[in-house]
């Protein structure tokens, strides 16, 4: 299918494109590496009058390691993310993730910045996001802000952002003992559950983040209440791994019913965390 | 698709009911509800803007209201049609008083088809539980 | 019946690099979308999102008003010029529905055509469609067979008074007896689900009207160029010899390009209408949507067996959802099930009842296989059940009922005649291959240890090289045409139309090696009815089998008419001229001989021909093939699960064909891997859903799963060669074979993993899901 | 009506400047706009990956990609891997170990293969298994084309 006709832009900064935003509301659509929103106005689901594309914006396209956290311009690519030394060496959970999006042609388009703003539920990002607590800085016609991840997703593909802001950059801090375990649906190759787990066996604590389970991706907070404090042996990070859908009314579709996803969550929890934890 | 949902409204039954079938408060409780016409008695003719993030359409439709009892009962029809498809469905809506304030039960009974259903069927089921949560959030602001 | 025996090294049997990949490697080759014509106009299908509804209105007015919109046509303005869409399958008491090819006032599936749109360009064809308003008025809706059975249950056709479009049996041998006799009787209930078959290239044509000569010349990505000569003009009116049907580059069909659809009398009619060539190209949703699909029935199956294992008969009750309407062959498909439904074994009486169903779908047809793949695994998965019930070792138990190869041709219960075949020598060779007491002795430490490790085994023979004309409908031979060029380059024609198959290559192969010519002087053409004037096309693993049969009959009579004027320039009878690699001498006589050049040169030339023969040097034939093909052979496949989320690991796939002598047998294992990665999908995880209201949850990749690169596991293959006494290469056909021969080993191969756990039946998909069930008895 | 932009784009070491429609994709714009046909569409919903061609030496699913976005990019398309008439060792590769039957999915999957080979010399045939997960072919069952990933590998 074709999208139907709209205007483009291709702002130089960033001043610029938050200006068109303002100028244009909600008939704009900002375009970054297309490969949620190209489809969806190919779909004509999406039918923006106006097309800001901030794929050539400076600032947004580094990978930064500074003072112990890690900055992640929005429009940096998966491909990108997965091929890191940086990232390798300080959150390989990052390139884990980025490593499981998709395909190779997808990788090279699309960011992580688009990405977290669609929140496709059964998108890669939120569950390392969700999991290393990022933060997420959002610029608007205000400045900028700042949210951490947990407020980030609020709503089936909703977020914190705010029509008329641009998200700028996923700021996390470095962690070492991490895993994703994701089982894929078949066709879409989008997750039917993935799981995201990051240890720290000196805090004794775990953080774990699950996507493609619930209409909102979200941190498995009794798995996460279950472990504090406790030596994560083997043993009670499978029983904790129970609890990874407590609370959450799953997802059903033709792919899995609403029991097998709560159930993979609980085997993929189980494998994240045993795995993060012998890293 | 098929969902039942269990509300508690601050308010008894009869103002619930009163603002269920009050036009003005139907248009900023359905979510995407930009115009309500009336065009008969218990119809109106509604232009709904529908949808979550990046999937939004317009639909043209009616609303409905039929099998009403007051202040115990109705049904609620909504029909639709627009660029991705078309939406139908219905929602009985059960009032009981309880204490000071109103629990409704609403069944509701849904048909999504076109583009929509075609690529967005794992998200049409929490998308009606989230829009039905919505439209109550909304009543119970009304009545409060 | 000849066949040539060569010491040496000739073409065929090698494994050639085809001849056709170049322009496809290079970007070069044309497919319909690429064909670009002077004024060309563009056409948009308006489709029913609803599976039932009347249509009260269609209003184009907001669509005509848009820039670059050349006409958008209902079904008001069309149906009356189109005709309706032909079934070539008769069966007695047939009800059917008049197929029109735009809804009239009712639209019975999601994707039905309701208005056709035509524009400048394919843009402004789309934003035209978005803008067309159709008023529908919703109708109850039947979706599941069975409960369309049922009383009361809403009609597909309100007009045909049921759903029940019709009933078909068959019966061989004394059925009652055999139950009567049987000590035991093995039941199972399966359902085999509706697939998509989604070429990668979607369909697509171009229709282009020359009013000064009145003919219509129409492209289109179809397996059957010339089936669609022979009915399009039903449709539309025009003169069978005043329409050119070409099949450029075609991009995969597996049966859904086999068939003449409404969007290829639309554009054919508006072409002439218009007086302006008009494409169509098929979007993924309409392929999904609107492009048959396979497969779906669902019976009762029930297997008479003695207490010594010997099985006595076989019976079912098989209703078949044959969609919304009837294309082609659709229901045709089922009683092939039926013909092979006994497999490679003796089984002396069976019996099927097949009750043909509409429901709001689209339609089902043939699907890669159509109806083989059902049969045989249906019976083989019966043979595990049997085998399970009885005790015995389901290798044993195939084994002892397998015909032995001095039992050929062997006739079946269902009324066919078995070919050839030593169906034991392609199941110990499969063995070897798979290793298999290593095999079982890994499965056995696997169980040990917990863990749920399977190996399935099917046996299988197909029914191929379609086929005889009394057995088809619109005829079964095929045709060719060989001719020796003036310049001695060979131009060989065929009216088989591969689209992928490589028949550009093997034919090249036969014809060089008969004709003594090097392979790079010869040409094969096909798929264009102006120079292959006849032909029944590609499908049912026929093009070798039945083509190859024409090929050869060409050939033989040039080298024929070449000897006659080899003699005359020799001075001698033609009885006296040996032809030889490609050369014409005198038997046992040394002196001068001649080669295709001279050979050529005179007959066009024409100066000094003997009496009475015609000049140039081309023959052409139509082969009637004696009998139907019947390839066979064993599957083996080792799956391991994952306990925790059901997840199949194939860890061994091994696979014995034999499908015949073999021309390439680079093609050979380029087919049946092409298929088993096709069984892969089924068996694992392709399937076609619709919701309840009839909407289609599959309507894009997004949704509905093929197998990729990482899906498929490494394979040992083998190849037995029995040949076939029904054609003159004595090839059996191996399009189908890897459908046909793997579902059922990978399926019983899961199956045989949760064995230990009581499950003694799942049907396909075999999703990590259901087997979590199946683990779980949730 | 939305307003035309200029585009210059390289494309197999020519460049060419158009104005396009913004909605126009890249896939058309290879089509329809500068004729290279070989570049096929399989899907709206970039999965398939027939439409692959390389925007700055990445694989890229130019059916979702706006031509505009390519504006200053040089593009290599599967008619421009031949050399002089010479197959690309994928080509090469492909023709040698049988790895089409239609030959629809092709153009997709070479190209895909061709950053594969670009970013490693040796891959694995799970590597290559990997990396082709985003060209879907219903052909050919895979194991050809995996085949020929490695003859190209080795050949070069």
């Amino acid at each position: 299918m074709f999208a139907a006709p709209f205007d483009y832009a291709r702002p130089k900064t960033l001043d610029e494109a938050l200006s068109l935003l303002s100028k244009h509301g909600d008939e704009a659509r900002l375009l970054a590496g297309g490969h949620s929103l190209i489809p969806a106005m190919k779909l004509r689901l999406a039918q923006p009058r106006l097309v800001v594309d901030i794929g050539r914006l400076d600032g947004l396209r580094q990978i930064e390691a500074r003072d112990g956290r890690l900055a992640i311009g929005a429009m940096v690519t998966h491909a990108e993310i997965a091929a890191s030394r940086t990232l390798a060496d300080l959150c390989p959970l990052l390139v884990e993730v980025a490593s499981a999006i998709g395909d190779l042609q997808v990788r090279n388009k699309g960011t992580i910045g688009g990405s977290l703003v669609h929140a496709d539920p059964a998108g890669d990002w939120p569950a390392a996001i969700l999991a290393l607590d990022a933060e997420i800085e959002i610029a608007g016609p205000q400045g900028r802000r700042t949210v951490t991840a947990g407020a980030f997703f609020t709503g089936i593909l909703e977020t914190a952002v705010k029509p008329g802001e641009i998200l700028c950059e996923i700021r996390v801090t470095a962690a070492a003992a991490s895993a994703y375990v994701k089982t894929e649906q078949k066709a879409s190759g989008f997750a039917l559950c993935g799981v995201a787990a990051v240890v720290d066996a000196t805090a004794r604590r775990v953080r774990v983040g699950i996507t493609g389970v619930a209409p909102v991706p979200y941190r498995a907070a009794a798995v996460e209440r279950a472990l504090e404090g406790q030596a994560l042996a083997e043993g009670s990070l499978a029983a904790a791994a129970g609890q990874a859908a407590a609370g959450v009314t799953p997802l059903a579709d033709i792919h899995a019913s609403a029991d097998y996803r709560a159930h993979l969550a609980r085997v993929n929890t189980a494998r994240a965390l045993q795995r993060a934890a012998s890293r | 698709m098929k969902l039942t949902g269990t509300y508690r409204l601050a308010a008894p039954p009869a103002r619930v009911f009163a603002a269920l079938v009050d036009p003005d408060v139907l248009q900023r409780c359905i979510e995407g509800a930009e115009r309500l016409v009336r065009t008969a008695d218990d119809q109106y003719d509604v232009h709904l803007r529908l949808g979550i993030g990046t999937v939004k359409g317009a639909y043209v439709g009616t609303v409905r209201l039929t099998d009403q009892q007051p202040p115990d009962r109705f049904t609620l029809h909504v029909e639709g049609k627009g660029a991705p498809g078309f939406v139908r469905g219905s929602a009985r809506i059960q009032l009981t008083a309880a204490g000071a304030g109103t629990v409704a039960i609403c069944d509701a009974d849904g048909q999504v088809g076109g583009v929509v259903s075609a690529v967005g069927s794992r998200l049409l089921d929490a998308t009606a539980r989230m829009l039905m949560d919505r439209f109550f959030e909304r009543l119970g602001a009304e009545v409060r | 019946m000849s066949t040539i025996v060569k010491e040496k090294v000739g073409y065929v049997g090698r494994a050639m690099k085809r001849v056709e990949d170049p322009r496809l490697l290079k970007g070069l080759a044309t497919y319909v979308d690429d064909l670009r014509l002077p004024g060309m106009l563009h056409a948009v299908v308006v489709r029913s999102p609803h599976a039932h509804a009347r249509v009260r209105r269609v209003d184009g007015a907001a669509a005509r008003a848009l820039a670059g919109v050349a006409g958008v046509f209902s079904g008001a303005d069309l149906n009356a010029h189109c005709g309706t869409v032909p079934c070539a399958a008769s069966m007695p008491d047939l009800k059917a529905p008049k197929h029109t090819v735009l809804a009239s006032d009712r639209v019975y599936f999601v994707g039905h055509p309701v208005a056709v749109v035509v524009a400048a360009t394919p843009y402004a064809a789309v934003d035209a469609a978005e803008a067309v308003q159709v008023e529908y008025e919703p109708l109850p809706v039947v979706v599941d067979a069975e409960k369309a059975l049922e009383k009361g249950s809403p009609l597909t056709h309100p007009d045909l008074g049921t759903n029940v479009a019709f009933t078909w049996h068959l019966a061989g041998g004394d059925i009652d007896a055999a139950f009567k006799n049987a000590d035991r009787v093995v039941r199972q209930r399966m359902y085999h689900q509706r697939l998509t078959p989604m070429a990668i290239e979607p369909r697509g044509c171009v229709a282009s009207f020359d009013r000064g000569s009145g003919t219509l010349t129409l492209w289109t990505s179809t397996q059957i160029p010339h089936l669609v000569r022979t009915l399009l003009p039903g449709m539309i009116g025009i003169a069978e010899n005043k329409l050119r049907v070409v099949a450029p580059e075609v991009g995969g069909g597996f049966g859904s390009k086999l068939n003449l659809y409404v969007e290829e009398a639309i554009c054919s009619y508006l072409a002439m209408r218009l007086g302006a060539p008009v494409k169509w190209i098929e979007r993924r949703r309409e392929n999904a949507a609107a492009t048959i699909h396979g497969r779906d029935q669902i019976g009762d199956y029930e297997v008479a067996v003695s207490n010594d294992g010997t099985i006595l008969g076989l019976r079912n009750r098989t209703i078949a959802d044959l969609g919304s309407y009837l294309q082609l062959l659709t229901p045709a498909i089922p009683t092939l099930t039926g013909l092979v439904l006994t497999g490679s074994y003796k089984i002396p009486a069976v019996r099927m009842d097949v009750i043909g169903v509409y429901t709001h779908k689209m339609a089902a047809d043939a699907y890669r296989g159509a109806g083989r793949p059902e049969a045989t695994y249906l019976i083989e998965r019966l043979m595990d059940l049997v085998a399970g019930e009885t005790g015995q070792d389901p290798i044993e138990l195939r084994r002892r009922h397998f015909p032995k190869p001095q039992e050929f041709p062997f006739p079946t219960a269902t009324g066919l005649t078995y070919d050839s075949g030593d169906y034991d020598a392609a199941l110990r060779k499969a063995m070897e291959l798979a290793r298999w007491d290593e095999l079982v002795g890994r499965r056995e430490a696997r169980r040990r240890d917990g863990g749920l490790f399977g190996i399935g085994v099917s046996t299988y023979v197909e029914i191929c090289g379609m086929g005889p004309s009394k057995a088809m409908m619109a005829g079964g031979w095929e045709w060719g045409c060989v001719r020796i060029e003036m310049s001695a380059k060979v131009t060989v024609i065929t009216g088989a139309t591969p689209h992928g198959q490589g028949q550009e290559t093997s034919f090249a192969q036969i014809a060089a090696d008969r004709l003594g010519v090097p392979i790079d002087d010869i040409v094969v053409l096909h798929g264009d009815t102006s120079i292959a004037h006849y032909g029944r096309d590609t499908y049912g693993s026929r093009a070798t089998a039945v083509g190859g049969g024409a090929l050869v009959m060409c050939i033989d009579r040039v080298v024929d008419k070449a000897k006659r004027l080899a003699a005359h320039l020799l001075g001698a009878r033609p009885e006296q001229v040996e032809f030889q690699e490609g050369r014409f001498s005198l038997k046992g006589g040394a002196g001068r001989d001649l080669g295709w050049t001279d050979l050529a040169a005179e007959a066009y030339v024409a100066k000094n021909l003997p009496a009475g023969f015609e000049p140039g040097l081309e023959a052409s034939a139509f082969f009637e093939p004696e009998n139907f093909t019947f390839p066979f052979g064993t599957h083996i496949c080792a799956v391991d699960l994952d306990r925790e989320t059901g997840k199949v690991t194939i860890v061994k796939y091994v696979a014995v064909d034999d499908c015949g002598n073999q021309m390439n047998p680079l093609l050979i294992e380029g087919q049946l891997q092409g298929g088993i990665a096709q069984s892969i999908g089924q068996a694992l995880f392709e399937r076609t859903v619709y919701d309840e209201n009839g909407q289609l949850l599959t309507g894009e990749f997004t949704d509905y799963a093929l197998p990729r690169a990482e899906d498929i596991p490494e394979y040992a293959m083998g190849a037995t060669v029995t040949p076939t006494t029904a054609n003159p290469l004595g090839v059996k056909g191996v399009g189908e074979a890897g459908t046909i021969g793997a579902t059922p080993a990978i399926a019983n191969a899961v199956i045989d993993a949760l064995r230990p756990l009581g499950v003694k039946h799942l049907d396909m998909p075999l999703t990590p899901e259901k087997i979590w069930r199946a683990i779980n008895r949730r | 009506m939305a307003s035309p932009v200029q585009i210059r784009v390289t494309i197999n070491g020519t460049l060419h400047t158009h104005e396009v429609e913004p909605r126009l994709l890249l896939v058309h714009y290879l089509r329809e706009v500068c004729g290279l046909t070989g570049t096929h569409v399989g899907c709206e919903t970039s999965l398939c990956g027939a439409c692959t061609v390389l925007v700055d030496g990445k694989a890229v699913k130019s059916c979702t990609m706006f031509a505009v976005q390519a504006d200053g990019c040089a593009l290599t398309t599967i008619e421009g891997l031949a050399v002089n008439g010479d197959l690309h060792p994928v080509q090469e590769g492909f023709w040698e170990r049988h790895a089409l039957q239609c030959g629809y999915c092709t153009p997709g999957m070479v190209m895909t293969a061709v950053q594969l080979l670009a970013d490693r010399k040796r891959p694995t045939r799970e590597e290559i298994a990997h990396a082709l997960r985003g060209n879907l072919c219903r052909c050919t069952g895979y194991t050809h084309i995996i085949d020929a990933v490695e003859h190209a590998a080795a050949r070069r």
